[in-house]
C-alpha cells in the first residue's frame, strides 16, 4: 500500500528525474509496478500535480509523449540570460575549410576536398555562409556547375584585415625558402 | 563447532567488502572452496591488503595482536590456492606474501640478547599500514554511505522554453586560430605537388571573387571600371592578374564588338546565356 | 521591478532549467542582472522554496557547486527500479581510492599505492577523472614529478556534500604497542 502523499511524492519525483516524458503507462509499470494501482488513480494524482504547480515557475503539461515539467512560458525571456554564451568552439575542419576558401578563392566544395582529402559536410558550408564569412559568387562552368565560393568583407572585417594577403603573413614560415618570396609579393 | 558458527554470525554482521559497490557480508569459512566462488572472493577483496585484514578479523584478532604465524599460514593458502587454480593473481599479492614470510622468518631468529632491547618488532611497519588502510577502508565505506546520485537521489530538470528564445552568440574565432588552420592547409598543399600555389596569388584570387561579384550584378561590365586608380599601380596589376586568371579558368568571358572599342566583361554563365 | 510572486518564479524556474546546480552569484548575475536585487533578498526566496519542497518529490539543496533540485532521498530505491541503467556501480577499489584522494589531498598515485598495498589501476583514475570526480591539480616536485590528484565540485556534488569537510571524520589509527606483548605471539 502507498498513501496519497507519497503516491504523488513518488509520481513528481519520477517526472522530474525522467530526461524524457513520462507516460501514465510508463509510470505504472516503472516507479509504481510494485504498488497495484490503477489508472484512474494516478491520473488523478498527475491532475493535482497540475494543479499544485499552476502557480509555480515550473508547470507540470502533457505533451505527444508523455507529461513534463517545464518552465512558465511567460519566464522565457528571462530565462535567456542564464545561457549568455552557451557557444561551441567551431571544428579545426571548419577552419580549415574556411582557410582553403579564403586562400584559394573562387574556389569549389570539390576543390576543398581535394586538398583536405575529405569531404566537406553541407554544415560546414552552411554554417560558414549563415555567419556572412563565405558566399557564392559564381558557378564554375564544368559538369554539375559547382557553386563557387569567396570570402566576404565581413570575413575581412571580423579579422580585422585589410586583405586575404595579411592572413599568411602572421604564419611563421616554416622553409626558408618561403621567405625570401615574401619581398616579391604583390 | 559452536563457536564457529558463533563467529560465522558475528562475520554477518560486518561488511568485510564491497563487490561492485555491494557490501559482502558472506565469505566462505574454510578454504576448500570452488573455483568460481574463489574467483568472485578474489574480486570481492580490494588488495592483499583487505584480505589480511579479513583473515585478522576471521580469527577476531586485534591488529596489534597480530598473530603473524597463523596468518602467514592462511594468507599462504588461499596465495597457492589462486594459483593452483590460475586465477590471474596480482603481482600485490606475491609481494606481501613475500612481506609476510620474511617477517615470520625475523621473528623465528633468535636474537642476540644484546640487541634485544633496540631491535623494533618486525612487525610493527605492516601494522601500521594494516591499521592506515582499515581507516581508508572506513573511509570507503563512509563515502558509499553517503547520498548517491543516480542511487539515492535523481538531478531534478524542468524543460524550457528560453533556449528557442536565446540567440545563439556565434563562437568567436581569432586570426591566430585562422592562421594556424591555413598553416595546416599550406601544408597540406605542399605535400601535395600538383597543386604549386605561391603566396603571390593570395590577394590575386580574392580580387577574382570580388570581380566575380561585381559580375554576378550586372549581366556585364566595362572592363575599365574593374580597375580602381585610387588602389594605384598595384592595385590596378592585381585586378589585371585577376581577370586574366579569371579568363584562364573560363570563369569570365571578355568580349569586345570590334578593334579598339571597349572591352567588355561577363560571367561565363551570363555569356553563355546570353549567346555571346 | 518585480514582485515576490514573479521573483520567487523566476528562481525555481531557473534552478529548474539549469543544467548544473546554480549559484547565488550566478542566479544575480543572469536571470536577476535586470532587476536591482541583494543577496539577502534571493537568499530569503530560496529558503522560502525550500520550505515550499520541503513535503514534496523533489527538494531544493545546496551542494558544493550551487543550488539544485533533487528527488527525495527516501524516494531513491523506488526510481532506481524505474531506471535500473542509471544507477552505476563502483568497485571497493575504486572507492578506496576515490576516499584516499578525497581525505588526503592533493596526493599521488604512488602515496594511494603506498597505503592501499596493491597497484592503482590506470581504467580506476580514468573513470575517477572521466566522471569528473577527480582532476590533476599539480606535479609533486620530486623525481619523476608524479601528478597530484584532488577532488572536484562534481564529486561533491555526487556525493551530495557542500565541502571535503562535510566528509565523516576518519579514526586515526592508535599507536601500535607491540613491544611487550611479542614473546607470547610466537
Amino acid at each position: 500500500m502507498i498513501s496519497d502523499t507519497q503516491l504523488k511524492q513518488l509520481v513528481e519525483a519520477a517526472i522530474f528525474a525522467a530526461e524524457e516524458p513520462v507516460t501514465l503507462d510508463q509510470l505504472l509499470g516503472g516507479v509504481l509496478s510494485q504498488f497495484s494501482l490503477n489508472k484512474p488513480r494516478v491520473r488523478q494524482v498527475l491532475d493535482q500535480l497540475q494543479e499544485d504547480y499552476r502557480e509555480r515557475g515550473v508547470q507540470l503539461v502533457e505533451v505527444a509523449s508523455g507529461f513534463r515539467f517545464q518552465t512558465r512560458a511567460d519566464l522565457g525571456p528571462a530565462l535567456v540570460h542564464m545561457w549568455p554564451e552557451r557557444t561551441p568552439k567551431y571544428s579545426a575542419a571548419l577552419l580549415e575549410t574556411l582557410a582553403l576558401i579564403a586562400w584559394q578563392q573562387p574556389t569549389t566544395r570539390g576543390e576543398i576536398e581535394a586538398i583536405r582529402g575529405v569531404s566537406v559536410s553541407t554544415q560546414i558550408m552552411r554554417t560558414l555562409q549563415e555567419r556572412g564569412w563565405v558566399k557564392v559568387v559564381g558557378h564554375k562552368e564544368v559538369p554539375g556547375r559547382p557553386a563557387l565560393f569567396a570570402t566576404t568583407k565581413e570575413f575581412l572585417d571580423y579579422f580585422s584585415l585589410q586583405s586575404v594577403a595579411d592572413l599568411p603573413a602572421l604564419v611563421e614560415p616554416t622553409e626558408p625558402d618561403t621567405r625570401e618570396r615574401d619581398t616579391n609579393e604583390v | 563447532m559452536s563457536s564457529d558458527f558463533a563467529l560465522q554470525q558475528e562475520q554477518q554482521s560486518l561488511p568485510l567488502g564491497f563487490v561492485r559497490g555491494e557490501p559482502v557480508f558472506e565469505r566462505p569459512d574454510d578454504l576448500y572452496i570452488p573455483p568460481e566462488a574463489l574467483e568472485l572472493m578474489l574480486e570481492a577483496f580490494s588488495g592483499p591488503m583487505d584480505l589480511l585484514l579479513y583473515l585478522i578479523r576471521r580469527q577476531k584478532m586485534d591488529i596489534l595482536d597480530l598473530p603473524i604465524l597463523p596468518i602467514t599460514k592462511q594468507y599462504m593458502e588461499y596465495v597457492e590456492l589462486m594459483r593452483e587454480l590460475k586465477l590471474e593473481l596480482a603481482a600485490d599479492y606475491l609481494v606481501m606474501a613475500a612481506m609476510l614470510a620474511e617477517i615470520k622468518s625475523r621473528l623465528l631468529l633468535p636474537k642476540p640478547p644484546s640487541a634485544e632491547e633496540e631491535e623494533a618488532d618486525p612487525r610493527a611497519e605492516l601494522i601500521r599500514r594494516l591499521q592506515a588502510y582499515e581507516v581508508v577502508r572506513e573511509g570507503a565505506h563512509q563515502l558509499d554511505q553517503q547520498p548517491q546520485q543516480e542511487r539515492d537521489f535523481f538531478p531534478a530538470h524542468a524543460d524550457t522554453n528560453a533556449h528557442e528564445l536565446a540567440v545563439q552568440e556565434p563562437p568567436p574565432v581569432s586570426v591566430a586560430e585562422l592562421s594556424l588552420a591555413l598553416a595546416r592547409v599550406m601544408q597540406l598543399v605542399k605535400a601535395q605537388r600538383h597543386h604549386q600555389v605561391k603566396r603571390e596569388a593570395l590577394s590575386t584570387r580574392e580580387r577574382m571573387s570580388q570581380i566575380l561579384e561585381r559580375l554576378s550584378e550586372a549581366p556585364q561590365v566595362d572592363f575599365v571600371q574593374l580597375f580602381n586608380v585610387t588602389e594605384g599601380k598595384a592595385g590596378v596589376v592585381v585586378s589585371f592578374l585577376a581577370i586574366l586568371e579569371l579568363n584562364k579558368e573560363g570563369l569570365i568571358r571578355i568580349v569586345q564588338a570590334e578593334a579598339y572599342s571597349v572591352l567588355y566583361v561577363s560571367r561565363q554563365a551570363e555569356a553563355v546565356e546570353q549567346g555571346i
